[in-house]
C-alpha cells in the first residue's frame, strides 16, 4: 500500500458516522462508566459516589467468576466451530455451478429468523429423551436432556448459537469469495497448486479482510451473548449458562443493581476490546494486509 | 559460426523423448456474449519448438493460449499434447506453465515467493528450490528485488517475475503472452537471447505472443498470424517474411506498403493517380484489380533501372528512427512509407524506386499472386 | 463438464445437504407446528390434522400490515442511513492515512461491542428527553449509524485494487464521488451483505423498539410473536409459530432479491 | 406524557370532570390481562366520563412492564399509572412512586367500597393505604394428567391432598414407567415463587420475620419443602423447575402433576391432548390451611397530578367494577377471583373444578414481596440455592442458610 | 514537405497561452522500504511539448509520472506546472491525466463507461459526452467493444480503453506510461501518428514513457534518459541520438556496441585480445582506459578503409530482423552486434568497419570524450 496524500475533505465523510456513533453509542457507554462510580438506585432517583466499591463487589463475586468462565467456555465452543464450518459450507456454496441459491438460502434461514421462536424449537430438538439431539448425538455419546445438565445447557446454548452465527459468516465469506481474483486462481492452477492449496496460497489470503472481520464479530457476538442464554435457559440450570451478558441484564436491569451492571458492562468492553486487540495483534493485520491491495 | 539461426535444426534442440507437441483442432471460442474470438484455428507446435503467435490486438491470441492451457474450455474443437487429448483435462494437469499478458502475480507473496511456489507445488524439496529460485531470479536480472512484494515493483519487474514464475517449473510446455512487452529493448534483447539459450536448452514447446517484429523472426520456429480468431498463414519465419501469403500478414508483418488498382497492359491505374503506375515488365500481373506490395526498407530513393517500379512521392511526415528515416508520403490517395537512410534530405518530391525482387503481388482478395522472381 | 467435476459438484451438494438438515431442523419444527391444531403440537398429528387455524389466529390477533409496514419503514431507513454514513467512513479508514486513524478505528471497535441493553435506558432518557418517544424516529435512532457497517465496509474496500482509486483520483474523483461512484459499484456484493444483516437485525430487533413503543401504531413485527408467549397463561406454540413464520417471509423474499448481488462477483483483476 | 410534570394549583374538585387524558402502561403481551381492559374502556367510556385511556405497551409481559417502569423513572416520564404483577406492588410502595388509591375512593360517592371482596382489596395496602388495586387474582391449582394416572395405576379421581399422598402419587408414576417424572416443581424462572410461599403460608410460615427486618429462610416449612423436593429430585421423580420446560414436559405428557396458575385453565384445555383434571394444591401437612396466594395484576398509579388522578381512577374503577369484571371472568373461563364481588358470584362455569367456597375467597392473600429495590436479586439467590440443593445434592438447611447469608444483606 | 520532422516548431504546435509546462525540481522519492526511486531529478518540460522518458526497466519512470500527477508525494524536491507548484496539490486539482502502466480500469464499467467518466466527473454534458467518447473510441478502434466490461476485453483492446480515457478529458498535462506497448506494430504506428496529431492540434504538454526506441525518436520534442533514479542526459531526440552523452546513454538508446580497453599510442588493448585494436588516427583518444562506441548498423562489412576501424568478429549467433540478419559476434571478451542486409552471407571470421564519423568516444568514468568528426 503506497502512502497516500492527505486529503482535507475525506475527513469530512467520517463525520455523519462519528457524531451519530456519539450520540447513540460512546454517550450512553460514558454515562455508564460514571454510573459504574455511584450506587445508584434508579427507583429512588438516588446516587451515591461509593468510589470503586461496585467493582471490588462484583468483581469478587462467585457469580462474576463462573459468569466469565462461562462466556470464555461459550467463546471457545462457538467461535471455531462457526469459522471453519462456515468457510466450509461457503467454499461449497461458491464452488457449485448450479444450486447454490438453494443452500446459499437453507444457511442463511437462521440468520433470518426470529430467535424467539427458534428458541423453542431448539428446545424441543434438544427435549430430553425422545428429542431429535438425544436420539440421535444422545445415543451416540451417551448424553441426555442437554438444557437441563449443568455441564451441557451452556453448549446446547452454544449449539443454537453458533447455528445462528453460520449463516452470517456464510455470507460474508460469499461476499469475500465473488472478490477473489480468478486470474490468480488461474496462475494457480497452472502453477500446479491443487485446491487446497489454492484456497491456501490465493483465496485465503485474498479473503484475509473478510476473515478478519467475521472474526471479530463473530468472537464480539460470542462474548456478548445474551438473547440464545436467555431464551435457551435463562442462564440456568443453577448459573451453569450465566454469560456475562446475562448477567449484566440480571445485575442492572433486573436486580436494579445499575452500578453493578455498569461495572459488568465495563468489564465486558474491556474483554472485548481486549481480545479484538489480541486477534488484531497475532494474526488479524497480517491476514488484512494479505488481501490488502 | 558455433550457433545458426534459431530454426529448427535438430542438432541444437534438446529434443527428449518425452517434449510433447501441442496441437489444436478446429478450435472454436465463442465467449457467452456471442464474441467469436477463435474461429476454426487448427496448429501443429512442433515439440520442443517455439510456435510465435502473431496478429492485431484482440485477434484472438491470449485466448488460443488459454484454451491450450485448459483455462477457458473451447466451444468446439480439441487441444492435444504430446498426442493425448486434454480438452477435458484440468489445466493443473496439463503440465503448462505460462506468462500472463497481466502478469497475475500473488499479491501477497513477495517477488521470491512467487517465483518459489510452482516449485513448492511440485513438490521440489527446499534446497532445490532456493537454488532454483536464486538462478531464475539472477537470469532475469531481478535477484535484489526478491523480497519486495508485487506493489513494491515496476511494471517491467513484475513481467520479469511471471516469467520466472512460469520459467522454474522447467515446464514441458511454456504459453508465453507477450512477455517481454514492458522492458526496455536493451534488456528484452538479453532476455530474448537468454530465453532462447534456456529453451533450446531444456527444449520445452513454447507457444509465444508477440508484437514485437524482431522478436517473432527471431525466435520463432514457426509462426502463425491471427486475424479475427482465423489463421491467416503459418509457416517458418523467413518463409512467411519473404512469401507473405496475404496482403494482410504482409502489411501486419514489416508494415509493407500496398499499392492497390487496376491493372491493365502493365500499367497500374490507382485513385487520384489517373496516369497510374508502370509496372515492371517482369511482373506478370493479371489484369483487373491487383495490389503491388513493397516494403519500406526495399524502396531506394532515386529513379532506378528499366526493371524497377518507380514511384514519385509527396512526402506528408519524416520520423527520425535513429540512423534512418522513415518518410510518409502519399502516392495518389495511397499511403506510402519509405524508410531512408537519415542523412538523406527530402525535398517536395521524392523520387524512389524497388527492385522487381522486391515486389509482391497479391489479387483482388489479398491472397498471393506471383513469385517474386 | 467432466465426469470428475460433476461427481464434485454431486459431493459437495450432498455435503452441504447434511449441514442444511441441521439449520433446517428448527423451521422442520416451526412449519409442522404452525399448521398442527394447538392440541396435537406435542404429537400426535398426522397430515390429516394440518390447519390453517393456528395462522387465523395470528392474523387475527396483530395487524400485520400495519406491523409489515413499520418494519420495512424502519429496515430501509435504518439501511439507507447506514448505506449513507458507513461507506464513506469505511472508505476513509481503509484507504486514508491521517492523524487519528488508530482512534477512530478503536472508537469503531469499541462501539463495536457495546451491548444494545447497555444503552438502552441512556438512550431511551435522550430520546424521551426530545419527546420521541413512540415514534418512528426514536425506532431508528439507535440504528441510524453502525460501527459494525463501517467496518464491513472497510474490510471490503481494503480488497479493491489501489490502481482503481489512483485512476479515479485522476479523473478529478472527488472524495464523495470517490465513495458513490468508484467504491460504491465495486462492493456491491458487500453490501448485499451488509442490507441483508442490517434489514434482519432491525427487522427482529424487539428489545429497543419495546423499550421506545407505546402504543401498537408503530409495533413491529417481533411484537407479533411475542404475544403468544404469555408467561401466565402459557405459550400458544402453533400460533406463536404461525406468527415467525409470517414474520420471517418477507426477509426471505428480500434475500432472495440480494441473491443476485452475491452471485455477481467484478472481475477486479483487470486493472491488476 | 409524565406524571411528574404540571402539578398545577388548579383546585381538585374543579377538574373532575375535565377531559383528561391518562396513559397506561400495561404487559401487552399478556393478553388475557389487557384484552378486558380494552374491552372495557372504550371510547363509550370517554363519553361518559370524558377520561381517555392511552394504553403504552410495554412490548412483554410483567418483565417488561417493570423494566418500562425503570426506564420511564429515570427519564422523569413515569406514566401515569400501569398494570403490574400484583407481587410487584410494594416495590414501588417502598420506592416512593405508587400513589395511595384511598383519597380518591373516599371522594368518589358513587363507589361503595362494600362491592369489592375484601380480601383483595387489602392486596396493595401498606400501612393503611391502598397503593394497588387487583383487577384480577389466580391461585395455584394441582393440574395433572389423567392417563398417566391411570397408567401408573392411581386413581384419577382421588388426587393427593398433601405433599405425602403428593411424593407416593408422584413415586408411583416414575416407578410404574407411566411418565418420566412424577411431579414438576417451578420456582427457577418464577418471579416470586408463588408455589413455594404458598407451601409456606400455608404452613403458616414466613419468608421475613414479623418486623419484616430479617430473612428466615431456616422457616420449618420452608426447609421441608426444600428437603422433599430434595429427596425427589434425588430420585429424578423431579426434574423440571422452570415453566418452559415444564410446560413443554407436561404437554408432551412426560410428567404427572404441575402446580399451575388457575389462570391457564384455558391454556391446557386448548393445548392438552389428554385428559387432565384440576385439583386444590396440597398442603405441606394435614393439618396446614389452605392459603391462597394471588397472582395476577393489579393496577398501580404513578401520577400526583389531581386531574390525572382522578381520570386514572376513573379508569380503574370502570376495571374493577362491574363491567371490568366480568370481562376479566369471562377471558378467563372463571380461572380468576375480580375485586367486583357481583362479577365473581357471576362467574362463568367454564372450569367447574376451579370453583372456589367464599371461604377461599375471604382467605386470599398477596403473595409476598421482600422489601426494597432488591427483591427480585434476594428470590434469585434463593432460587439459586434451592436448585443447588436440588441438582447438585447440597444439604437444604446449609443452602438455604447460605441463601440468608447472601441475601440478607441486601435488606435496605 | 507540407510537415517537418516533429521538432519542436511553433508553427505546428498550438501553443495556447494556457498551455502550461511541467517542471520537477530536485524530486526525491524514497519508498518506505527505503527504496529510493527517484534521486533528484530535474526535468523541464515544455509547455506543448512531448518529452520522453526513457530508461532500463525499475528506473523511475512510472514513479515520476506518479509524483507529476499527485498519485506519490515526493520525499523531497517539488513539481510546479504552469509555474505553480503543485506539490502539495491534490491528484484531481492539477488537469492532469494519465495513462496507466496497467490500464487501472474501472472494473464495474463498460469500456464506454469508462471513456465516459472521466466527462461524467467533468461535467460535461449527456449529448458532449456521448459525441466525445464515440469520437475518442473511433480513434483508439474500440468503437465496437463500449458495451464490453474490461474483463471481456483483450490486453490491447484494455489499454487503449486506458488511453482513451485520458484522451477524452483533453487535459493540459498528460502522462502516459508505455500507452502502446501491449498493441501490434501495425496500430502503434497508426496510433502513434494520431496520438501525434492529437497532440500536436490541442498541444498538452505531454510525459510520455516508453521502451519502443523508435517511437521515443519519432514523438520526442525532448528525450530524458533515467537510470537509477538520475537523469542521465536531457536533450532533443536527434542530438541525443547522434552525440549520447554517456555509454549508458549510447548503449540505451540504439544498442551500441561498446569497446572499453586501455588506449596507447592508437592501439586499444582489450581483454582477451593483447593485440588490440588499431583507432583511427582522427579518433585523438587520450591514454588510458577509453570506450570506442559504435551502432550495429554503422558497422559494414570488409575490412573499409584506412581511417576506418577495422574488426574481425567472432560470430556467435545470428537473427534474422525480416530485411537484416543482426549478428552477434565476439571480439576477444567483448561482444559485438552488428546489423547487415539479410542477404550477405556469415562466415566463420566476420570482418566488419566502420567510419570514424561513426564512432563515439567515452572516458574511463563513462562520459563523452570526443566529437565525431
Ligand atoms: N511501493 C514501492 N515500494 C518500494 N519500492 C518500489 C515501490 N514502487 C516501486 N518501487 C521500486 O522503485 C523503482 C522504480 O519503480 P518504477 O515503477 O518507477 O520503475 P519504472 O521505471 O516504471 O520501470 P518499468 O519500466 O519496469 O515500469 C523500482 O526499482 C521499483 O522496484
Ligand atoms: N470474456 C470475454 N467475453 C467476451 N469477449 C471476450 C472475452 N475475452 C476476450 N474477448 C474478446 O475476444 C477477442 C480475442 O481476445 P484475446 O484476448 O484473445 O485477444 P488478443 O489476441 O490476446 O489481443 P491482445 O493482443 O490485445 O492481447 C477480443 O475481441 C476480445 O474483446
Ligand atoms: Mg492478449
Ligand atoms: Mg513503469
Amino acid at each position: 500500500m503506497t502512502l497516500r496524500i492527505r486529503q482535507p475533505r475525506a475527513g469530512l465523510l467520517l463525520v455523519p458516522a462519528y457524531v451519530l456513533l456519539a450520540l447513540t453509542v460512546v454517550a450512553p457507554v460514558l454515562v455508564v462508566i460514571v454510573l459504574s462510580l455511584f450506587d445508584y438506585d434508579p427507583l429512588l432517583g438516588t446516587a451515591d459516589f461509593v468510589a470503586l466499591d461496585n467493582f471490588g463487589r462484583v468483581l469478587s463475586s462467585d457469580e462474576f467468576g463462573r459468569a466469565l468462565v462461562n462466556t470464555a467456555i461459550y467463546l471457545i465452543l462457538t467461535v471455531p466451530v462457526t469459522l471453519t464450518a462456515s468457510m466450509l459450507v461457503a467454499l461449497g456454496i461458491h464452488s457449485l455451478s448450479w444450486g447454490g441459491t438453494l443452500w446459499r438460502n437453507v444457511y442463511f434461514l437462521p440468520v433470518a429468523s426470529t430467535l424467539a421462536a427458534m428458541a423453542v424449537a431448539w428446545r424441543w430438538l434438544f427435549y430430553g429423551g425422545s428429542g431429535v439431539v438425544d436420539a440421535t448425538v444422545g445415543r451416540v455419546l451417551g448424553v441426555e436432556d442437554w438444557l437441563h445438565s449443568t455441564t451441557l445447557a451452556l453448549p446446547a446454548v452454544a449449539v443454537v448459537g453458533t447455528w445462528e452465527n453460520v449463516g452470517f459468516a456464510v455470507v460474508m465469506f460469499l461476499a469475500g469469495l465473488s472478490a477473489v481474483p480468478p486470474q490468480l486462481l488461474e496462475a494457480a492452477r497452472l502453477d500446479g497448486a491443487g485446491a487446497w492449496s489454492r484456497f491456501w496460497h490465493v483465496t485465503w489470503p485474498a479473503l484475509g479482510p473478510a476473515v478478519v472481520f467475521t472474526l471479530i464479530i463473530t468472537t464480539r457476538n460470542a462474548l456478548k451473548v445474551f438473547d440464545q442464554v436467555r431464551v435457551m435457559t435463562e442462564g440456568g440450570p443453577v448459573n451453569s449458562s450465566t454469560t456475562l451478558s446475562y448477567l449484566l441484564w440480571e445485575r442492572g436491569i433486573r436486580f436494579l443493581d445499575v452500578g453493578g451492571g455498569s461495572v459488568i458492562t465495563l468489564v465486558l468492553l474491556a474483554l472485548i476490546l481486549g481480545v479484538t486487540a489480541i486477534q488484531l495483534g497475532t494474526v488479524g493485520l497480517r491476514w488484512e494486509r494479505a488481501g490488502t491491495r | 559460426m558455433t550457433a545458426t539461426s534459431p530454426a529448427l535444426s535438430s542438432s541444437v534442440r534438446t529434443e527428449t523423448a518425452s517434449t510433447p507437441g501441442v496441437t489444436c483442432r478446429n478450435l472454436v471460442k465463442r465467449f457467452p456474449d456471442g464474441t467469436v474470438a477463435l474461429d476454426d484455428v487448427d496448429i501443429e507446435c512442433p515439440p520442443g519448438g517455439i510456435t510465435v503467435l502473431l496478429g492485431p490486438s484482440g485477434c484472438g491470441k491470449t485466448t488460443l493460449l488459454r484454451c491450450v492451457a485448459g483455462l477457458e474450455q473451447p466451444t468446439a474443437g480439441a487441444v492435444l499434447i504430446g498426442g493425448r487429448d486434454v480438452t477435458r483435462v484440468d489445466a493443473g494437469l496439463r503440465g503448462v506453465a505460462m506468462v500472463f499478458q497481466n502478469h497475475a502475480l500473488y499479491p501477497d507473496k513477495t517477488a521470491g515467493g512467487n517465483l518459489a511456489f510452482p516449485l513448492k507445488m511440485a513438490g521440489v524439496p527446499k534446497r532445490e528450490r532456493v537454488r532454483r529460485v536464486a538462478a531464475t531470479a539472477e537470469l532475469l536480472h531481478i535477484d535484489g528485488l526478491l523480497e519486495r512484494r508485487p506493489s513494491q515493483l515496476s511494471g517491467g519487474q513484475r513481467q520479469r517475475v511471471g516469467i520466472g514464475r512460469a520459467l522454474v517449473r522447467e515446464p514441458d510446455v511454456l504459453l508465453m503472452d507477450e512477455p517481454f512487452s514492458s522492458l526496455d529493448a536493451e534488456l528484452r534483447v538479453e532476455m530474448r537471447a537468454e530465453f532462447l539459450a534456456l529453451q533450446r536448452r531444456l527444449g520445452m514447446t513454447t507457444l509465444y505472443v508477440t508484437h514485437d517484429q524482431i522478436e517473432a523472426l527471431s525466435l520463432a520456429d514457426q509462426l502463425v498470424v491471427l486475424r479475427d480468431g482465423r489463421i491467416e498463414q503459418c509457416a517458418g519465419a523467413e518463409e512467411l517474411f519473404r512469401r507473405p501469403a496475404t496482403s494482410f500478414v504482409a502489411t501486419f508483418l514489416g508494415g509493407m506498403n500496398l499499392l492497390t488498382g487496376t491493372h491493365r497492359d502493365g500499367r497500374l491505374s490507382i485513385p487520384g493517380r489517373p496516369d497510374g503506375l508502370t509496372l515492371p515488365p517482369s511482373l506478370s500481373a493479371p489484369d483487373g484489380v491487383v495490389t503491388v506490395g513493397v516494403r519500406p526498407e526495399d524502396l531506394r530513393p532515386g529513379p532506378g533501372r528499366d526493371d524497377d517500379l518507380s514511384l514519385e512521392l509527396t512526402p506528408v511526415l519524416t520520423e527520425l528512427l535513429g540512423r534512418e528515416r522513415l518518410v510518409h508520403g502519399t502516392f495518389g490517395g495511397l499511403r506510402v512509407k519509405v524508410r531512408l537512410h537519415a542523412d538523406i534530405a527530402v525535398g517536395e518530391r521524392l523520387i524512389v524506386h524497388a527492385s522487381a525482387a522486391d515486389l509482391h503481388l497479391f489479387g483482388f482478395d489479398g491472397t498471393r499472386l506471383q513469385e517474386a522472381a | 463438464m467432466t465426469a470428475r467435476v460433476v461427481t464434485r459438484q454431486v459431493l459437495t451438494h450432498l455435503a452441504l445437504a447434511v449441514g442444511g438438515v441441521v439449520m433446517l431442523a428448527p423451521f422442520a419444527i416451526m412449519l409442522w407446528t404452525a399448521f398442527v391444531p394447538e392440541r396435537l403440537v406435542f404429537g400426535g398429528a398426522g397430515l390429516g390434522d394440518l390447519t390453517l387455524e393456528n395462522f387465523r389466529i395470528a392474523v387475527r390477533e396483530s395487524d400485520w400490515l400495519r406491523a409489515y409496514r413499520s418494519s420495512v419503514i424502519v429496515a430501509a431507513v435504518t439501511f439507507a442511513s447506514q448505506l449513507l454514513t458507513c461507506l464513506p467512513a469505511g472508505y476513509v479508514l481503509a484507504r486514508h492515512r491521517f492523524r487519528g486513524r488508530s482512534l477512530a478505528l478503536g472508537v469503531m471497535f469499541g462501539c463495536l461491542i457495546v451491548p444494545g441493553m447497555v444503552i438502552a435506558i441512556p438512550s431511551y432518557v435522550m430520546i424521551s428527553r426530545v419527546g420521541l418517544l413512540d415514534t418512528i424516529a426514536a425506532l431508528v435512532w439507535p440504528g441510524l449509524t453502525s460501527a459494525f457497517g463501517i467496518f464491513l465496509f472497510r474490510q471490503f474496500i481494503l480488497t479493491l485494487p489501489q490502481s482503481i482509486f489512483d485512476a479515479a483520483r485522476m479523473d478529478r474523483v472527488g472524495e464523495f464521488g470517490m465513495v458513490w461512484r468508484v467504491v460504491l459499484p465495486n462492493v456491491k456484493p458487500a453490501i448485499a451483505a451488509f442490507g441483508i444483516f442490517s434489514v434482519v437485525s432491525s427487522w427482529n430487533d424487539l428489545f429497543w423498539a419495546s423499550v421506545v413503543l407505546q402504543s401498537s401504531a408503530n409495533a413491529t413485527v417481533p411484537f407479533a410473536i411475542t404475544q403468544f408467549a404469555d408467561q401466565e397463561a402459557g405459550v400458544r406454540y402453533g400460533a406463536q409459530m404461525a406468527a415467525a413464520t409470517l414474520a420471517v417471509a418477507p426477509l426471505i423474499v428480500a434475500f432472495l432479491l440480494a441473491q443476485r448481488q452475491f452471485v455477481r462477483g467484478i472481475n477486479l483483476n483487470v486493472a491488476d | 406524557g409524565g406524571g411528574d410534570d404540571s402539578a398545577s394549583g388548579e383546585p381538585s374538585g374543579a377538574a373532575t370532570d375535565a377531559p383528561v387524558t391518562v396513559d397506561v402502561l400495561i404487559p401487552d403481551t399478556s393478553t388475557n390481562i389487557v384484552n378486558p381492559a380494552f374491552e372495557v374502556l372504550t371510547p363509550e367510556f370517554t363519553d361518559r366520563t370524558g377520561t381517555t385511556v392511552e394504553f403504552v405497551n410495554s412490548g412483554g409481559d410483567y418483565g417488561a412492564v417493570e423494566e418500562r417502569i425503570l426506564a420511564a423513572r429515570v427519564a422523569g416520564d413515569l406514566p401515569d399509572a400501569a398494570i403490574i404483577s400484583s407481587a410487584s406492588i410494594r416495590t414501588y410502595v417502598d420506592a416512593g412512586l405508587a400513589q395511595p388509591f384511598d383519597p380518591l375512593m373516599e371522594a368518589d360517592a358513587s363507589y361503595d367500597p362494600a362491592t369489592a371482596e375484601p380480601a383483595l382489596l387489602d392486596f396493595g395496602v401498606y400501612d393503611d393505604q391502598t397503593f394497588g388495586l387487583p383487577l384480577t387474582a389466580s391461585w395455584v391449582v394441582m393440574y395433572y394428567n389423567a392417563d398417566v394416572f391411570r397408567a401408573a395405576g392411581l386413581d384419577p379421581d382421588d388426587p393427593p391432598a398433601t405433599f405425602t399422598e403428593l411424593e407416593a402419587a408422584a413415586r408411583q408414576i416414575v416407578d410404574s414407567g407411566a411418565a418420566p417424572s412424577g411431579l414438576a416443581f417451578r420456582f427457577a424462572d418464577d418471579p416470586n415463587m408463588w408455589r413455594l410461599q404458598n407451601v409456606v403460608a400455608s404452613a403458616g410460615g414466613a419468608l421475613m420475620n414479623d418486623d419484616q427486618s430479617e430473612l428466615t429462610f431456616d422457616d420449618p416449612a420452608l426447609t421441608g419443602l426444600v428437603e422433599f423436593l430434595a429427596e425427589l429430585a434425588a430420585d429424578d421423580v423431579v426434574s423440571l423447575y422452570d415453566s418452559t420446560s415444564i410446560g413443554e414436559a407436561y404437554f408432551r405428557g412426560d410428567v404427572g402433576i404441575v402446580f399451575d396458575a388457575s389462570s391457564s385453565a384455558r391454556t391446557h384445555a386448548e393445548g392438552a391432548a389428554f385428559e387432565y383434571r384440576i385439583a386444590p394444591y396440597p398442603v405441606l401437612d394435614d393439618g396446614d390451611d389452605r392459603v391462597l396466594l394471588a397472582g395476577g395484576a393489579s393496577i398501580v398509579m404513578f401520577t400526583d397530578d389531581p386531574v390525572r388522578q382522578q381520570g386514572v381512577w376513573e379508569a380503574v374503577r370502570e376495571l374493577i367494577g362491574p363491567a371490568g369484571g366480568t370481562a376479566y371472568e369471562e377471558e378467563q373461563g372463571g380461572g380468576v377471583v375480580v375485586l367486583d364481588k357481583s362479577a365473581n358470584a357471576a362467574v362463568a362455569d367454564e372450569h367447574a373444578a376451579l370453583a372456589l367456597t367464599a371461604g377461599d375467597v375471604a382467605d386470599f392473600a398477596p403473595m409476598f414481596q421482600f422489601p426494597g429495590r432488591s427483591a427480585q436479586e434476594i428470590w434469585s439467590i434463593l432460587g439459586d440455592e434451592i436448585l443447588a440443593a436440588l441438582q447438585s445434592g447440597k444439604d437444604p438447611a446449609q443452602a438455604l442458610a447460605d441463601a440468608e447469608d447472601a441475601a440478607g444483606s441486601l435488606l435496605p
